[in-house]
This record gives C-alpha cells, structure tokens and sequence, in this order.
C-alpha cells in the first residue's frame, strides 16, 4: 500500500467511525432508555464487545467535555444510557411528554422497591389509603407489578423499572445499589435540591 | 372485719367500669371492649364460685348502655380511634425517575385506526337531552341540627346512587354498594338505607337469614 | 470599574450564558416537540426576544458543528426543536417501543381531534365518564386545550397535536386530511397493509 493510499484508509476508517458514534448516539436518544453492547453493536454491524465498548466510552467523552446538559452513563451490566443531568430536571421537568410522577407515588414506588416484595397491607400501612392510587399509577407505568400470593397481594418492581434506573436485575444486588441512592440522597446538599423538585 | 364486708372483685379493674357508669362521661365508649369484660367477668365469677345473678344484671344492662353510646357516636358519624400504630418503618426519600426523551412509536396511523370505534360509539348515544338528577335539592333547607341536615344529604346521595345502579340492574345487591369501603363506612351506608327504608323509599330483603340482602326501590315519598 | 473588576462581570456573564444554553438544551431535549420563544424565555427569566433568539441561534450552531446525530432546527413563528436527523430514523426507529398513549386515551384523542371544537359533554357522551381522566391525561401532555365558551367547556387539539402527528395548524386543513388518511384507511387494501404495520 502506498502513502495516498493508506491516508485514504485511514480517513475512511475515521469516517466510519464519526458515523458508527453518530448511529450510537441517535439509538441512545431514541431509546430512552439504556441499552446494551449486544443491541448496540447490531446497529453497527458488529459483534465486537471491545469496539462497541471503545465507541461508547468514547461518546461517552465527548459528552463529558461539553458544557451540555445530557449526559451520558454507563450502568452495570455493560449498558449505556443517554439522559438529562439531574440538575436541569426541576427547571424542565412540566415540558416533559412522559408522563411524569409527583412526589407522593415516587416515594410509594421508593417504598416498595426497598421493602420488596411486600404485601400490598403493608404499603397501604405505611403511605396510607391514597396510596391504592399510586400503586394504579405505578402499574399503570409498567414500574411495578402486583402478584396474588394466597389471599393477600405481593408488590414488586418489575424488570423496565430495574433498567429505568439502571439498577442490577439481581434482587440482593439491586437492593444494596438502592441503598447506597438513598444515603446519597440523605447528604444535606442533594435533599434541598430533591426538594426544589416538587 | 371478715372477707365478707370486703368490696366484691368486680368493683375492681377492669369491671368496675360496668358498675360505676356515671365513669363513662369521662372516657370514650370506643376505650371499652364489652365482650372482654363480660367473658371475663363470667369467667372471674365461676373461678371464684361466686355467682350473683343481681352483678350480672347490672353488667348487661351497663353493656347495652355502652353499645348503644357506641351506636350514636357511629350515627354521629364519628370515627372509633384508629389501632394503636407499631413504630413506622423506614421510608426511604422518593426516587426521582431521571428525564431521558423516548421516541414514542404512535403515529396518526395508530390514530385513525380507533377512530371507526369511536364514531360507532357516537351513533348510539341518544340525542334527547340530559336527565335532570333524579331529587333536586330544596333551595332552602329547613333549620335542622347539622347533624340531621348530614343525615338527609346522605340519604339523597345514597338514593341517587342506588337509582344509577337500578338503571343497570333491577335487583341492587347491598354487596355491591358497599364493595371496595372500608368497614365504618359500610356500616355507615347501612344506617343510611335503613332510614331510607324507613321512609318507604327502598324496601329491603333477604332470602336466608345470613344472606345477601337485596334493595328494590319502591320510588316512594321524595327524600326531604 | 477597573480592568479586574470588568474581567469577573464578563466570566460572569459568561457563566450565565452558558447556563442558559444547557437549560435552552435541557428543555428542547425533554420536549422532543418545538417550543417558541416565550416558552423559552420564561425558563431562562426574560422576555426579551433577541436574547432567546440569540441563544438559541448559538445553540444551533454548536449543533451543527459537531459530528452528532442530533439537530437543532428554527420552525416558522419562532420555534426551535431538537430532533434526530431524519438519515438517522430508519436505522434506530425499531428501538422506540413506547406508545405515546394507552388505548382508552388514544381513543378519546381521536374522537376530539375528528369533531373539534368539540363541547366536552358531548365526548363524556361518546366516549363515557372515564374519559374525564382522559382529557386531563391528554391536556397534561399538551395535546389538547380545554376553552370556556359561556358555561360550556369547548375542546380542540394544540399545535403540539398537529407538529407531532405531522397535520397542519389550520383547523379545516387538519380536518380535511384527518378525513382523507381516515378514508383511505376505510379502504379494504389499505386496512390489510395497516393491520401489518401494527
């Protein structure tokens, strides 16, 4: 291969590569939610875990170095989602198209998705009787799911809320990740800010 | 002094409340648990082979007076006290589901596919006008206790639903009226039949003691 | 003001500007629909036109000049959406999965958007009392407003209904094509194809 030659592989390689970053980006966008190296790698045409991984880590990046409010994370499991910085989210949060949960119905699923599963009495207990409603809202969003068990009726989150959140599917895993959002939560600076939310 | 001029035992806790009456205006009938007392009341007097048949009537009639307290505090509509709570459990702080933009796959397509549904629909419904409500409320309400005035609004309320389900089914089952409340208010919507019944405009039935009672409405004299 | 004094008011200045820019970004984001200037101002405090203009101008361009699968573009009456670039939709549309709405809603959508100016009795009518939840659901989503005319309330679809579905904003124009798509769906040949797609 001569010198013109290997230049024009190797900026037909970049090319690929802007385009393979830009097809990633737009699935993460569309999605909504985060996607794994086995679904991104298909839109690219590749079952190379290493170049799916290099790809994101990289968008990932670029990303990171813009003053942008999206960012991009990578979850357990080898899986990336693309979303709004937390701190945007009270300014911009009524424009959303989603239907989105006030306070009472996220603190029942926060509930739940500690204590699970748990009999439905005991949420009702906890949160009290408005709570039957967040639990229809829950459903209603696919975020949790009610089984018999006998005569009284058992909560739990279903597989879309673990992914929503990027949590483990593992109960003792996604637990104990749960845990660890909840002190964050606790730290004075982030409450005030979780309050603004309302 | 022999054992004999001693107090007898049920003038001790926790009878003594069946036998010191003028006790009651102090503390709330709700506080009282009549078939604890009396079990063991009945069971003290037999373990002790002391049996007074004069104690025991004045137990009852005590009871009687403290069920039907109980019965008017529930006319009052007043709610029994809430079960004593265990410690809260922890309530972690609420999850704020991060705002991420997902394309939704609805197009106008999916739109107009329901649309022909729809406009079935809009054949059936009638186009005369809408039903006036069936018991217009009088302008002016006569000067009653507030209590009394609560009881004739629930009445008319009671009324009202019962006429919407008999427009879907001519036998009301009193189940399904009170199906999804919470017990207190079942009873309280029982007590509202019954005076319902009593003005003639539902009559009431079962068909076996235990059963399912059943509500037909007569459309007798108007609620006021 | 002295040289240092004036270079702090300009990073400041410099600050609040980029701020504006990521919250400018953070609501065209979650919108996923185009929001006008008044919209926009109000997120960032001002009413003056120019400077949304400005920064949304600016926003644009920092778009265009980066290799990304995302757009900003200006639509008519000063509105701006982010959106994917339309060579990106075939290759990532199979991977948007949520309905915008459930059926019921969907339902009395339509019927409102077939009729409209419709008075809300009469959709109550049509479509039964659940609906009432349904019309606040769709009004929450921006898809329909609900107006006063005397005692009666009167409803139509918004702008947001016809950018999303991709009608016109003129009233008889939308009808003209609702009925047209609707009428060619009626079609035998047409409802085989439909019922492929779903």
């Amino acid at each position: 291969m001569n010198e013109k030659e290997q230049e024009s592989s190797e900026s037909l390689k970049e090319e690929k590569f802007t385009r393979d970053l830009a097809v990633l980006e737009a699935a993460l966008y569309v999605a909504g939610r985060p996607l794994d190296f086995k679904t991104l790698g298909r839109l690219i045409g590749t079952r190379s875990k290493t170049k799916v991984k290099r790809l994101a880590k990289t968008l990932m990046e670029k990303y990171k170095n813009r003053d942008t409010a999206l960012e991009i994370l990578e979850f357990e499991g080898e899986r990336f989602v693309l979303q709004l910085k937390a701190e945007y989210t009270p300014k911009v949060r009524r424009l959303a198209t989603r239907q989105l949960l006030s306070r009472g119905p996220l603190k029942t699923l926060s509930y739940v998705a500690y204590r699970q599963p748990v009999p439905q009495l005991q949420v009702i207990d906890v949160r009290g009787h408005h709570a039957y409603g967040h639990l229809r809202q829950l459903e209603d969003l696919d975020l949790i799911i009610r089984e018999r068990a006998g005569r009284k009726k058992v909560i739990r989150t279903t597989e879309f809320f673990a992914d929503y959140f990027g949590l483990s599917h593992d109960l003792r895993t996604m637990k104990r990740q749960l845990k660890s959002i909840f002190e964050d939560f606790a730290r004075p600076e982030l409450e005030e800010k979780t309050n603004l939310e309302k | 002094m022999s054992s004999s001029m001693e107090k007898p035992f049920y003038f001790q806790p926790p009878w003594n409340i069946l036998f010191e009456l003028h006790r009651l205006q102090k503390i709330m009938p709700w506080d009282v648990n009549i078939s604890f007392l009396l079990g063991s009341f009945l069971e003290e007097m037999e373990k002790r082979g002391e049996i007074d048949f004069r104690a025991s009537g004045v137990a009852l009639d005590s009871s009687t007076t403290i069920y039907l307290m109980k019965s008017k505090l529930l006319l009052k509509l007043e709610e029994p006290p809430p079960p004593p709570k265990l410690p809260p459990d922890f309530l972690p702080p609420p999850l704020f589901l991060p705002l991420r933009y997902e394309l939704s796959s609805t197009t106008i397509h999916h739109l107009l596919n329901v649309l022909d549904e729809v406009l079935k629909g809009e054949r059936l419904v009638p186009s005369e006008p809408r039903l006036e409500p069936f018991l217009p409320t009088p302008e002016v309400l006569p000067q009653v206790d507030l209590y009394l005035m609560e009881i004739e609004e629930r009445m008319e309320n009671l009324y009202n639903l019962l006429c919407q389900f008999a427009s879907e089914a001519k036998l009301i089952v009193f189940s399904k009226v009170v199906a999804g409340l919470e017990k207190l208010e079942a009873v309280k919507k029982f007590i509202i039949l019954l005076f319902l019944a009593q003005r003639g405009k539902v009559n009431l039935w079962q068909e076996e003691d235990f059963g399912g009672l059943y509500i037909t409405i007569t459309g007798g004299p108007s609620v006021e």
